[in-house]
Formats: structure tokens, C-alpha cells, sequence
């Protein structure tokens, strides 16, 4: 199991190289920063908790495993500026069967969304604002 | 004495990251009254209870959570990351 | 949108290279040859219908994007002999929405087990038996 | 004169991957019937009918399927890819 947060950039490549052996499927999610609708967007600024994001991200991690028979969890996650298109974060979950797999990465990205310590502001040409958590992140949370 | 960091909005609203605090608070939401009665800051950026999420000792706390023996308490808004 | 059918290996970081530009969230799906219980597999044989493989994938695929709001979208699928460990296939989802590239990924999976004409089987030390439909892949269509 | 292809255990047991069939069948399910007739190793191979997938000019299709203008029609066991 793999957990990290850093701020530089990640190769999918490079991190599934040795990821899953003995597995049957690997599923990966990859964030990307989307430009936003009016197509201004300089940068995405996401701060994080240091103290606690890895321990958060953890824990997150722990329960998957408890609940699905993974053969293997990888997650990163990135924190300050990234410009649009940029990836912002991945995961990936490796199983010998692949319901395990895409329900552990569903899981994980609806609990990282709502429950890992990082905040996303939205820099544009004219303005910085804090991206508002969307009430359908918090009921992704119900289904689990 | 306890360690209070903020983060995000909180943080701006405050205008500092972190701070120490002298508090007989029992509970995280006791914390939050104090703190908001201190200045129009903090008042501000406590103001909407139910946009607070909160952290004592790195793990994530409903309001009413006790505060004995917290040395680090963390105040910020729903998270957004992923 | 890419689907190809072919007897050599793919690589994951090449064919995402230029995919879903735009998108917000890509997921992906990678199958790869599990050894049996017995762990003397030699290789799993894929047959398949060439002059039908290529139109029930496409028809798979358009049915996909015409439930999801997907920017992009990518199956390979292998045929041939296969050793453990070797990837089968792969299929990839790109969307502005996490939940339709997860949602799409999936059906794009279950509808290739059961819709799409290959068939394994699996060559051991000492037999070769044809890889039996399981029940639970048909049954898991009528979720879509 | 229809062309019939075989894959996986059904062109094992019948022993060709594909042939030129005269016929009158009307549907492929007829089809099976009169090659189920012709000699043991179709019968074997058709013994079980829900075991038989069919296609008809390479689209999938249910054995009650109608052959009028098809010129391939295909046999095979459910499918296994993926």
C-alpha cells in the first residue's frame, strides 16, 4: 500500500510499474484540474493539513482494504499550485476481481473528496475563491 | 494551553494560520464561543456553525466533541479535495 | 474514441498520452492473466471472431457514450496466446464528472465479458479447458 | 448457401472452424435442428441449446432469430473476453 501527498507531479507509468502483481485488474481514477466555465482559470491553489493529511488519507485507505479484497491500493494526492490540466491527484486498486476494484476506487475518491484535509481555491484572471463543497459530495459519502 | 490552527477561509477570515490558546473549554463548540467572542474576526469566520468542520488531535470531531486533553485543535471549512 | 483489437501488448502510459484532454476524471480499467489455483497455467488462449469483434465493441462503446457525458473513451482487447501476469485488456473513461467515467467503465467491462465475442481458455501443465461463462457476468448487464 | 462459422468448444466439437451449408431453415434455431441431424459431433456440439450463442451476419441475436439473407451465420458458447 502506497500513500502520498507531495507537491510535485506523479507518471501514472512510473507508479503502476511494480503496482498490483498477482492481480486480475487494476483500476486507476486520475484528477485533472478542468478550466473553469468562462475559461480564466490561472491556477488551482490547494492547501492541505499537513500534520494530518497523511494519517487521513490512511485511514481512508485502512477501511477499503477492510471492506474489499484488494490486492493492492495506491494513493496520491497534490497540493499547491497547479495549472489547468494539471493532475491533481490518482488512485489506484488492484483485485482478482474487478467489482472489488472499482468499488474500492469509488470509495476511496468519494471519501478523499469529502474526508482528507485539502482545500481548493480558485484562481482566476479577476478573482480567488475558495471552491465550495458541493452537497452531492457529501451524500456520495451515504451509499458506502 | 492548546495549539489552534485554521485553514482555507477560516484562516483568511482569522488572519493567521495558527495560534495558541489559553481556554477552560470542555468541548470543541465551547472553543468556538470563546474564540468568537474575542473579536469581529473570529466572530465572522464562526458565524456559520454548520460550515465549520473540525480536527482535535489530526482526527476529524463533531462539534460537541470534548476537548480534554487536546493539544492541537484545527478549524476549517467541508473539505474539497480529490 | 479508440477501440482496437490486437495480438500485441499495449502500454497504459502511451495510449493515455493524449487522452481526454478537457476531462476532469479518467478512469481506467486494466486486465491482466491471473494464474489458476493450481498455479500451473501456461497461458490462456483468446479466440475471437475477427469479422465481428470490432463492430460489437463499437456498438458497446456508443452505447456507453450515449448514457454518459464522456469526453473520451478507449478499449483494447488482446487475442492470442497470453502468459500469467500479461495484460488482456484495457479500457479507459474520460468525463468531466468522476461518477459517469466510474459508471461507464464499468458497463464498458461487463457488457465486453458477456457482449463481446472472445473466449479463454485456459492452457495448463496438463489440460486445456475452455473458461466457463459465470452466471454472475450475465447477471451483472441487468444492473444497466 | 449459407457460410457457418464455429468458435471455442462448438467448432472443437464439430471439428472446423467454418463451412458452406445448403439449407432451408427459416431460422437458426432450423438451422441447428437440420446440422444437429446431419451427424453425432453436431448433435453433440448443439446438445445443450442454452449453452449456444448465435449470430447472424456477425450481429448477436436469439435463436429464434430469422435467417432470410443471411450469409454468415456464427455458433459459439456465451462469451468469455474481458
Amino acid at each position: 500500500m502506497t500513500v502520498r501527498v507531495q507537491e510535485g507531479d506523479f507518471d501514472l507509468a512510473t507508479e503502476l510499474a511494480d503496482f498490483g502483481r498477482g492481480a486480475g485488474g487494476i483500476v486507476t481514477f486520475t484528477g485533472i484540474v478542468r478550466n473553469n466555465d468562462a475559461g480564466n482559470l490561472q491556477y488551482m491553489e490547494i492547501e492541505h493539513y499537513p500534520a494530518m493529511t497523511q494519517r487521513a488519507i490512511e485511514a481512508i485507505a485502512n477501511e477499503a482494504r477492510s471492506r474489499w479484497d484488494l490486492c493492492d491500493l495506491l494513493i496520491i494526492h497534490r497540493h499547491g499550485r497547479l495549472a489547468p490540466g494539471a493532475r491533481i491527484m490518482m488512485v489506484a486498486t488492484a483485485s482478482t476481481h474487478r467489482a472489488d476494484a472499482f468499488a474500492a476506487a469509488e470509495f476511496l475518491m468519494d471519501y478523499l473528496k469529502s474526508r482528507a484535509p485539502f482545500w481548493k481555491k480558485e484562481v482566476t484572471s479577476d478573482s480567488a475563491e475558495w471552491v465550495a463543497a458541493r452537497e452531492t459530495d457529501e451524500k456520495a459519502l451515504d451509499r458506502w | 494551553m492548546i495549539d489552534v490552527v485554521y485553514f482555507a477561509w477560516v484562516r483568511e477570515r482569522i488572519g493567521l494560520p495558527r495560534e495558541q490558546v489559553e481556554t477552560n473549554a470542555t468541548t470543541v463548540a465551547e472553543l468556538i464561543d470563546e474564540l468568537s467572542a474575542r473579536e469581529e474576526r473570529y466572530a465572522l469566520a464562526f458565524s456559520d456553525r454548520g460550515a465549520i468542520r473540525a480536527a482535535v488531535d489530526q482526527t476529524l470531531v463533531d462539534l460537541d466533541a470534548p476537548l480534554k486533553g487536546a493539544r492541537e485543535v484545527a478549524f476549517f471549512p467541508p473539505m474539497t479535495g480529490g
